[in-house]
């Protein structure tokens, strides 16, 4: 069930970046797990610790239940299985159109120029941009550009897709369709990671979380019970979500009922209140 | 590398390098004067030719340097405010990452912020000239750019340090063999890699316009 | 990106005067290089490197990590000085060992120096000073905007390079040297744009052309000046002595 | 009472970048305005047109009523009036120190040396990051070098304070700071314009709503009347508020009067919802 894991991470940057100490952290195949923590946590440099582009000071990382090597071809393996997408799109696209740039991928992965082709087609397809193929890359809009970066890395067909803010910057829109397409990956098969400092992202879109705060995973578990708890998101420096927290009001009110679900969108939860509201109201004019 | 150098040879290559750098700066002050914005864009390249000389460069024999970025920045910017520039960035280089020297400066600017960047200018306007395809001439620039610093580094460590039997012109071969084994591969590199750097800059109109601010 | 930066900005001695750190670090680099090697070579590394780790208490660790690489090329290039090139081929040079230990102690007592001076204080302190002693204000301040310019540069190269790994754009020799042709070629257009969005950033600032700030300077301690005075006069009777 | 008026202006970009067209804005003294509308609608560019960064192709900039012209005099007296902060901070920070940056203003101002040392330690103040006077700039944590940005602009003492996605990319405790910070500045008397794509900020913290899209302003007026207008928002490819939503739902089910001001944070519509929950649950076992 466990398909990448870290013991005892610790990294600290010569000069002075965030540091991780000692951390352990398990991602579960076909999850999606969110890695939560306010700004200059060391979000993005366990990422980098995922797919082997730093190399832990001490501790291990692990994939299947076996640590992985640090040699070229090991390196190789590793990141055939486990693709990176970084915050700012502009330092991942490299190439004149956008066929072009999500085709680098696949090609280093040393593919004949059919399966190549194939592979960039689903990548747009999946990513809902198959009509900007052909689009030169400095054109795009920024929500474009965002969804061509993972496209990018989506084209490997990776089994563990790493994401470091994936919306941030975005608008409602640009942010709608990346989550409609992150979650169509998801369908079909992928186990998401991404670091956020946005706890109403990670609860609308995470099945675990990893609080993180200091180089440190303060808390690891399914969204709602780790994002329930005041203690350890106030220790991360976050509050609970908005949505998560007026679910558990109207629970505890007896709204919903203990196992009534829990409302993971604005609109349910406005619905939610509503009804409750045309009820009372209703009620008192009886 | 500092210190290196005896103190008579490292105040005369400060003397031969002055004047080039002085020059650059006077011309660059004229520039300055009627377009005070081009100050941002010459920080950016100056910036630029740092970042890009503490890149790893991947040599034909495995083994991994730095290149000089000297043929490119004279390709792009020009070789009088390379001189400029260059001096600058190995500055920085000996301020922040303790390479090369600020006693061994007045040398190493001539070697890498005027030797290289003129001879890869000259080179590569000839090549033109001689109507040399734009990837060939960009290639002889890049890698000639190369070895002419690092021959002329061998010159002045043979000046100063002559063979004891075979005098200054021993020196510059046992010098200048020391570098031959992992300078020329690595000037064919950094070759290969400007030609690489010059093709995507010209096969996306984009990177070009952005450059021009439009 | 450079972990010398950060020690300059957060050693002990970050705010001493400029004028003592470099007169100490400038005179004994002279002193090093003026004087026969042995003795002053030595005295001029203990005290420097005292002054680094012990006075400005820069941490150890990134004192070695910046002195090895000189260490290295060093030992290559002294070695090469005490060999010749004779009739029978390659040999050991008479006076070879001798030359060679001299430039290896002289190139060593100035690295010392040198890195006292970066690790204690921040290069853009250096550029300023530079400025007052009549380097022209346009180069200076070229000069700090590349300062400024680098780490963002060399930040967004940094996860240019991360993200080209991740795809396996590193994978031989060929594909990495293609993968970093493509990266300075990003990186050069970004560049100088961003250069652009800095003038319009300063122009919203009031900007006309010239980049004056307001600086806080350290006043020269007279007792300290002393003490460096009296330091060096010292190293510098046994370099006249030794002659 | 219009501190700053835009009439007809029209700009477009030569390779096609967001325009302007035909655009009337009207900034009102003392008052906080939000342009608020999707990525790559022209809020940056509208912004670049206020401090007389960008000049129209058609249209005018009114400054108290007056046509403002673009010579390097009026110029440097607009600028000297209205200050402008970019998105991204670094493209404004210069210096080697953050009280050595922030003094590059009020120096371009003409000022004598005490004078300016008393503005950088007054925004320095008013930002809340005395403490980093001394800091190396680029060594400043994300979030600091937004404040340090702002702080630059601020020590100019402008009377219109333009700010380009204020609160993007920060997290809640740097997000909550810098907020607390733009609502001492009004308190002091600065109008303040924001763009921003984020209608629960412009709910948040402006007065005025500018609706903004494809290079027009759709509609401008009180925030809420703008952003309960679910035709306007819609046309700009926005949804109202999640919080106006709450507090009108409420108002219409009669939980809240008519007259009661309707809740701007988290926290209020939390206790809103409880209050009316625990009522309910109270009248029904009693």
């Amino acid at each position: 069930m466990t398909l990448l894991e870290t013991q005892g991470l610790t990294y600290a940057y010569q000069d002075g970046g965030p540091a991780l100490s000692d951390l352990d952290l398990v991602v579960r195949r076909g999850r999606r797990l969110a890695i939560l923590g306010p700004n200059g946590a060391g979000k993005t440099t366990l990422l980098l610790h995922l797919n082997g582009t730093l190399r832990p000071q001490r501790g291990r990382v692990l994939l299947d239940g076996a640590p992985v090597g640090y040699a070229r071809a090991d390196l190789t393996a590793w990141r055939r299985r486990v693709g990176l997408v970084l915050q700012d799109a502009d330092d991942q696209l490299f190439a004149a159109s956008v066929e072009e740039d999500v085709s680098f991928g696949p090609l280093n992965l040393g593919l004949a120029d059919d399966a190549v082709r194939r592979r960039v087609a689903d990548a747009l397809q999946v990513m809902g941009i198959a009509d900007l193929a052909e689009r030169a890359t400095h054109l795009l809009s920024f929500g474009q550009k965002k969804r061509v970066a993972i496209a990018g890395a989506v084209a490997m067909r990776p089994e563990v897709l790493l994401l470091d803010e994936p919306t941030s910057g975005l608008d409602r829109a640009g942010r709608d369709g990346l989550l409609a397409a992150l979650q169509a990956l998801h369908a079909a098969g992928a186990t998401l990671v991404f670091a956020t400092h946005d706890v109403d992202l990670a609860y609308r879109l995470a099945d675990d979380v990893a609080l993180f705060a200091d180089g440190k995973v303060l808390r690891q578990g399914p969204a709602e019970a780790v994002l329930a708890d005041r203690a350890a998101t106030a220790a991360a420096g976050l509050e609970p979500p908005f949505l998560l927290s007026l679910g558990l009001t109207a629970r505890a009110a007896g709204v919903l009922g203990a196992t009534d679900p829990l409302p993971k969108t604005r609109e349910a939860a406005l619905a939610l209140v509503e009804r409750s509201w045309r009820k009372g109201a209703s009620g008192s004019t009886e | 590398m500092e210190g290196y150098l005896p103190v008579g040879h490292a105040a005369g290559w400060f003397a031969v390098s002055a004047p080039f750098v002085i020059a650059g700066a006077v011309r660059m002050r004229r520039i300055l004067r009627d377009e005070p914005q081009t100050k941002m864009m010459l920080a950016a390249a100056g910036a630029f030719t740092f970042v890009m000389s503490a890149l790893k460069i991947p040599s034909v024999t495995g083994s991994c340097s730095h290149p000089t970025g000297t043929g490119l920045g004279a390709i792009l910017f020009g070789p009088a405010v390379m001189a400029v520039l260059g001096t600058i960035v190995l500055v920085f280089q000996a301020l922040l990452l303790a390479h090369g020297g600020l006693t061994t400066l007045g040398a190493n600017v001539f070697s890498m912020a005027i030797v290289g960047p003129w001879v890869s200018w000259s080179v590569w306007r000839l090549a033109r000239r001689l109507g040399l395809g734009a990837s060939v001439a960009v290639f002889c620039a890049a890698m000639l750019g190369d070895l002419s610093t690092y021959l002329t580094t061998s010159v002045q460590l043979a000046i100063a340090y002559p063979d004891a039997s075979s005098g200054v012109l021993g020196a510059v071969a046992k010098f200048g063999g020391i570098f031959a084994v992992t300078q020329i591969p690595l000037a064919i590199a950094e070759g290969l890699l400007t030609v690489v750097v010059i093709n995507a800059l010209e096969a996306s109109p984009g990177l070009l316009a952005e450059m021009r601010g439009e | 990106m450079s972990p010398v930066d950060r020690a300059a900005h957060l050693n002990r001695w970050r705010s001493r005067s400029l004028a003592e750190k470099s007169v100490l670090a400038f005179g004994m680099m002279a002193f090093a290089l003026v004087f026969p090697p042995f003795p002053v070579a030595p005295v001029v590394a203990v005290v420097m490197t005292a002054a680094t780790l012990l006075g400005a208490r820069v941490s150890p660790r990134t004192w070695l990590a910046c002195v090895a690489a000189p260490v290295g090329f060093l030992l290559v290039g002294s070695l090469s000085l005490a060999l010749q090139v004779g009739d029978g081929g390659i040999g050991l040079a008479p006076d070879g060992l001798a030359t060679a230990a001299g430039t290896t102690a002289r190139a060593l007592a100035c690295v010392t120096a040198l890195l006292f001076l970066a690790l204690t204080t921040p290069a853009t302190d250096l550029v300023a000073g530079a400025r007052r002693l009549g380097l022209p204000g346009e180069i200076a301040e070229i000069a700090l905007l590349t300062y400024r310019f680098l780490f963002l540069f060399g930040a967004t190269a940094l996860a240019m390079d991360a993200a080209q790994a991740a795809r396996l754009g590193h994978a031989g020799a060929g594909r990495r040297l293609r993968s970093l042709g493509l990266l300075i070629a990003n990186l050069l257009p970004r560049s100088l744009y961003r250069a652009r969005r800095l003038e319009v950033g300063l122009a919203a600032r009031g900007w006309t052309g010239e980049m004056r700030v307001l600086s806080r300077r350290t006043p020269v301690s007279r007792p300290v000046l002393a003490l460096i005075v009296a330091i060096e006069a010292g190293v510098a009777g046994l370099g006249l002595w030794a002659r």
